[in-house]
């Protein structure tokens, strides 16, 4: 099969979809144009995740890898979860295709750009270097596709 | 439920086709350049194969060459008449931009041998105009190829009339008819085709077998070289079993032509109206140039891979040009081709009927496209800004 | 009586390889590249089809390509090696005088392009000698190509010494193993091959499917341009029933192969043993590097398609060399380049036993050659020429 | 099948085939070389072929062309055997295989060189023109196969 069944699992029983209405942090990655678009919610308390959404445009794969960054990352503290990678998260679904392991990278920047957003409007400082910028992730609207 | 509904990309082997076969594994399983008898039985069948193939085609015989399928017979095809045209310093080409890629690809082969491309638009209805491919043609047009029927939006090209033109500027026609051959008639002799490729398995034959057709005078090109099979034109032990299960398929979808057309429409344009209930949808081709079986449609603010999945889950066998049901990260060439921005290109759904599909089938897919749409859309970011006025939509 | 023996011109299915194809017709009989269930469950045989042939060979999954067959196999290995020589200014190529037309015909191709091509001598007993391979790869070599055993007289030929050879000198080697895979052992490390062609229905697999193995880190050249199949380098929907018959057939050949040698052997011994109790008669190949099945042998005085066609009407399926017994006009090029004469050449049989022959069948055989040789010889102008002393014997 | 059944009748049952001692003309072409050899022996008696033998090297059809044209031969006066074609050979044979039409070839000219055998042996004057010269058949030691 293509996938394995915990991606599956993931895709067809998505956890956390949804919105958080007057979320602490928003974060959108990907560009419709190359086919995916992840948008993670945050509700955050005390510097610990409280709460996460997300809405995904995309395969099965960025279903799948945005359902299990959310679960990964739900009631941890920010800092945890800023070092949510990639390779974890498509671990956790038990491995990822060759040519969709992209969409795991997506969910760990989506996550990341949801926190930037809450340090952002809430006047945190943060050190730059660990959210990755838009000319590496390639995903501006200007941009290639990957 | 179980319905398979990706009849463009494969179909189920009928059973006159797989009958046809058996007796050739390990019966009369000699070869066919094989002096004895059980060599000569093969050769006999081989001869009664190539006959019946041809009189459905409307040519002689020796006019075709059996390859491993539709895209080895593309190949072959186009090599060889460019490897005519380059003799005569013709290296000019005319073709679609919605052909199959065993079509562009080897064209891209000979764009960097010298060859001069020239892709003819196919309009949003996924057709070719005649008007635009006599203007096309040069002094040093070597060959014209355009697609039979499309893969993907199935639309059907006026062959008859693009081939006219071609014999009237005395240019070889190829047509790749893959998608065609037994679901449209077809006859070499009145489409004015000089060459044309088919594959036995889209049309419930067997896989790895093909036919290319080229008009006497038309000398092919090896692609393999080796044995004095196909008149030295193509080498290799013949595939017995498979020309002889092709030859069945053939015979069988070619006279069930009428009634299987007569079901397919219908139940193809039930299932259209069903899906264009759904908002913001379009239809992809023409409504009415199209395959008997073919329904492809674009669903703004979804992905084409989820919607299969989805669509599996509930036992439905679909296809999509999405990226992400290749390897490539474009969505399908076509319907770019065909004016869909990317991001609409993305949302496509083919559904290929065969005549076993039955309305009741039609009716539980449309219900379960349906759901599965509305649920994609209500975890999709590009269909909230939609929704909320964010974006504009691309289909009203 | 029916007697086959021609199984070196193609074989019988055996029962496991048809079982092994059948549900793949009607019912796994979806594309591999399709995404939906029935797509992947083929993609999932198709898998584990790779990973078995793979196994046998003792290579990677990743470095089988399936094909149309044996031919194809052989003249992308040669392309695709020739094309990696060429973009280094290597354009030598080293064969054999006794290869398969797949090859030869393939060189000729590349001689055409600029290519130099030496054809090694392959002697009286048709074997290839390593130190004349050693003394004729040049600086600018760019490929090998010897095969493992040969069709006609079935001489085997020393792989493994000839590709150490090649790898010390950092040459590409491919062998064609056409008629050496099923009925040889053969593992691509343990005899230092780069590049093998195989063909399913040389072992009781089917027709119009074969593999070209290629050493990771050694590209190829697409004959056939198109969709991404096969890593993108063979395009073309999988043939999935036949690749799935061509691993069990391989499967059980070579897990037979210790039992199906220890019979064959004797069996071939026996008959070649009888054959030479005809007069004026000599064997062709070596007596004992020789395939476990193959008997060939020339009759003076005589020609080869008039002693097949009587033979067949006695029962038996044979083979000859004979030049009527193809549409060129020269006896085979293996005869004539071990050193028959071409009156001899046309007087040649071969006899290819499967390990479904029996010992009732050889001695059979072997009677009805001898009636049959004399019978011809009674009615030769050209032995009665040599009895009576008015031409010399070739054959003593 | 590669031959009519009149060719396989001609090729398992032949007519003719044999030696005479002593022969009247005897014709012999082809070439061991090329894979076939045609001999015709012939019996005169008032101008009239009395009998006639061939031996006969070479395949299925060769054999078949013997045997049918010494049929076609036997008993007629020897200007009606000069007027025997080799399509009239093929036609009596039902026909043969593109590639074996030389064979036919071969068994006139076989019936010719009897013919002129006998001629020269007699001292009997010829019209030259009816007899192929070496140079065309190409059947000569020398030459290439057909
Ligand atoms: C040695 C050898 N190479 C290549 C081939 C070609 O194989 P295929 O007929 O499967 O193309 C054959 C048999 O025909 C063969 O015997
Ligand atoms: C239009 C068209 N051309 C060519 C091909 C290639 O045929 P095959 O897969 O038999 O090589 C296909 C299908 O795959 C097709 O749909």
């Amino acid at each position: 099969m293509l996938y394995s069944e915990k991606v599956m699992d993931h895709f067809t029983n998505p956890r956390n979809v949804g919105v958080i209405e007057n979320a602490d942090g928003v974060g959108e990655v990907g560009n419709a144009k190359c086919g995916d678009i992840m948008k993670i919610y945050l509700k955050i308390e005390n510097d610990i995740i409280a709460d996460v959404k997300f809405e995904t445009f995309g395969c099965g794969s960025a279903i799948a890898s945005s359902s299990m960054a959310t679960e990964m990352i739900k009631g941890k503290p920010l800092s945890e979860a800023l070092t949510l990678t990639n390779k974890a998260v498509a671990e956790a679904l038990d491995g990822l295709p060759a040519h969709k392991l992209h969409c795991s990278v997506l969910a760990e920047e989506a996550v990341k750009a949801a926190v930037k957003d809450y340090y952002d409007k809430n006047g945190i400082e943060y050190d730059h270097a660990i959210f990755p910028d838009c000319a590496s992730c390639g995903h501006c609207e200007t941009g290639e596709c990957h | 439920m179980n319905i398979y509904a990706d009849n463009a990309a494969t179909t189920k082997m009928s059973k006159a086709a797989i009958e046809a076969m058996l007796p050739y594994f390990d019966q009369i399983y000699g070869n066919p350049s094989s002096l004895h008898s059980t060599g000569q039985y093969a050769a006999e069948a081989l001869f009664m194969a190539r006959k019946i193939i041809a009189e459905i085609l409307g040519c002689d015989a020796r006019e075709i060459t059996f390859t491993s399928g539709g895209s080895e017979a593309d190949n072959q095809a186009i090599v060889s008449a460019a490897s005519i045209g380059a003799k005569k310093g013709k290296k000019h080409i005319i073709s679609s931009a919605i052909e199959h890629h065993a079509v562009l690809h080897t064209l891209e082969k000979l764009k960097k041998q010298g060859f001069e491309i020239t892709l003819l638009d196919a309009h949003e209805n996924g057709i070719v105009r005649p008007e635009e491919l006599a203007a096309a043609i040069r002094p040093d047009t070597a060959l014209v190829t355009i697609m039979y029927a499309n893969n993907e939006i199935g639309s059907i090209q006026p062959i008859a009339e693009l081939g006219k033109i071609c014999r009237e500027k005395g240019v070889i026609f190829h047509t790749d008819a893959v998608q065609a051959v037994g679901h449209v008639k077809i006859n070499v002799v009145e489409d004015n085709i000089d060459m044309l490729s088919l594959s036995a398995h889209k049309f419930h034959g067997p896989k790895g077998i093909g036919v290319l057709y080229a008009k006497k005078g038309i000398p092919l090109t090896n692609l393999i070289e080796g044995g004095a099979q196909e008149r030295g034109k193509r080498a290799g032990t013949e595939n017995l079993p498979a020309i002889m299960g092709m030859a069945a398929a053939l015979k069988e979808a070619v006279s069930d032509i009428d009634e299987n057309t007569a079901k397919l429409i219908p139940l193809r344009d039930r299932l259209i109206e069903g899906l264009l209930q759904i908002p913001h949808t379009v239809l992809n081709g023409d409504p009415k140039l199209r395959l008997p079986g073919n329904a492809n449609v674009c669903f703004e603010g979804i992905e084409g891979e989820s919607l299969l999945l989805l669509l599996d889950s509930k036992g439905i066998c679909a296809s999509s040009g999405s990226a992400c049901t290749s390897d490539s990260l474009d969505p399908s060439h076509v319907l770019l081709a065909i004016g869909r921005p990317h991001e609409v290109a993305h949302g496509s759904l083919r559904l290929s009927l065969s005549e076993e599909n039955t309305i009741e089938e039609i009716d539980y897919m449309i219900e379960a496209i349906k759901e599965v749409v509305a649920y994609l859309r209500n975890m999709s970011p590009v269909w909230r800004d939609l929704q909320e006025g964010k974006r504009s939509y691309v289909i009203q």
